[in-house]
């Protein structure tokens, strides 16, 4: 898994890119994370366009980045999920947690 | 028909090489008429049982392989994982209703995405989860 | 680090599966920084590789498989090819040079697409070629 | 390998798709063309934008084709070879036998 990270409107957008799995991946995530807020940047958006697969070890990576961003008083909110992840959502009910969006501009306004 | 339909990969323990299974599947499944939702949930499944093979059998010791074979016969197929570990007392296993749990999800994702699931020790000793899923035709989509 | 970055394949000696080859080592190169030409010539190199072990070697008995071995250090892939048959006698083989002959292209494009090619007998009897290709990087496409 | 048939100024236009190799897919092949000739229709476009890949054994189908078109006094170019394809009719020298286009009207235009 990669992350590229960009800012709109005081939101960040990490695009992910590749395969989300545990070991390596959930460092660079929660360090990504870490440091967004360390900057004071408490409101993200996933873009997971180019994730070509999520494994459940990768679910738990989504759910523990949105933990922290939600004691940090701010969100992690969910873009452009291909349908084969958002199937894994459905069957583990994380659907009910994330928000999820297929358009950025929606993504972001959702913030303010 | 079975013999010749059986493909075998060995991978190391690592999950750099989680991709290669699914790879596989998808390929083979790119010349039947079937459903891509169903291939999809097929490749996601057998990407949870090497994962639980190479983490919780194996302990991710990559000189450690595990096994995959894939049975094709007609659109049903059968994926069978291996690995050197001492498996774990599945009868009695019951996932965690915890919705932020971070783990603990594989086996109910496998269970949801597949026809029948099935752990098992192999007469080698290795440990065994063997799945079988039906693929629908294309039009189903 | 050899043992640890070894994937192992068995196919059934059906042309129907000769896509598998090529789709596990675009799997292994997707995760490498590697040039998408050589990914893909080294592709087209194991694919001729097991057309020739599926038809000359087991004379496409599907019962007979193939195995191909991909070895990864770090921008260097090694890949054998094994497979049950005679062999022939490769240090006196030399191409036509017709043009528009119909066959007989398989060895001069992996020759042309890897760094080494090398046939041999494998200890256990089987026929075995080898080829291997260091990948530039991505940035030289 | 799989072909859809269709027809553009009385030229065929053969789109392929899958993997192009030896076995069935010479049948394949031959039965089109042969049904082609015997409709008058000798000029044939094989469009490959959709063909993953060819082996040795596919080029042998396409050379096979060329000479049976050639003989009935029609022609078989190519339109939309992929870079990976290409390469392997550069190194076994095809590339002078096969006209190779990118453009489908070009193609097409090429036989008047
Ligand atoms: N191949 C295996 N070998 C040993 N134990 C396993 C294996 N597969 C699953 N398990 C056990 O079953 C549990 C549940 O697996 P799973 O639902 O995939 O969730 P997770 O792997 O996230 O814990 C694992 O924590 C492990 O104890
Ligand atoms: N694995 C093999 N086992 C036996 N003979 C082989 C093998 N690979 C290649 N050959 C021999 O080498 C010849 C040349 O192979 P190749 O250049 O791939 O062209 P083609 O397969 O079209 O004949 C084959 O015709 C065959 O006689």
């Amino acid at each position: 898994m990669k992350l590229k990270e960009r800012k709109r409107d005081g939101v960040a957008i990490l695009e992910m890119s590749g395969k989300l799995m545990g070991g390596p991946d959930s460092e660079t995530f929660d360090e990504t994370l870490k440091t967004l807020i360390h900057e004071g940047c408490h409101n993200v958006i996933v873009s997971m366009e180019r994730v070509k697969w999520v494994n459940s070890t990768g679910l738990g990576i989504l759910i523990s980045g949105y933990t922290t961003l939600k004691k940090s008083g701010g969100e992690l909110k969910l873009l452009k999920v291909s349908d084969r992840i958002e199937n894994i959502f459905i069957v583990s009910k994380l659907y009910t947690v994330f928000e999820s969006f297929q358009d950025e501009d929606e993504a972001v306004q959702s913030f303010s | 028909m079975t013999v010749s339909s059986k493909i075998e990969l060995h991978l190391p323990s690592n999950m750099e090489y989680l991709g290669v299974p699914d790879a596989v599947l998808m390929e083979i499944g790119s010349d039947m008429d079937c459903s891509k939702n169903d291939l999809e949930e097929l490749g996601t499944s057998v990407i949870e049982a090497c994962t639980n093979a190479m983490e919780h059998g194996n302990q991710l010791d990559d000189v450690l392989s595990i096994q995959v074979i894939f049975e094709v016969e007609g659109n049903e197929i059968t994926i069978t994982v291996l690995d050197k570990g001492p498996g774990f007392d599945f009868e009695h296993w019951t996932p965690s209703d915890e919705l932020m749990r971070q783990r603990g999800r594989g086996i109910l994702i496998m269970r949801e995405f597949t026809d029948s699931l099935e752990f098992a020790r192999h007469d080698d000793g290795r440990f065994m989860i063997r799945m079988v899923k039906k693929l629908k035709p294309s039009e189903d989509d």
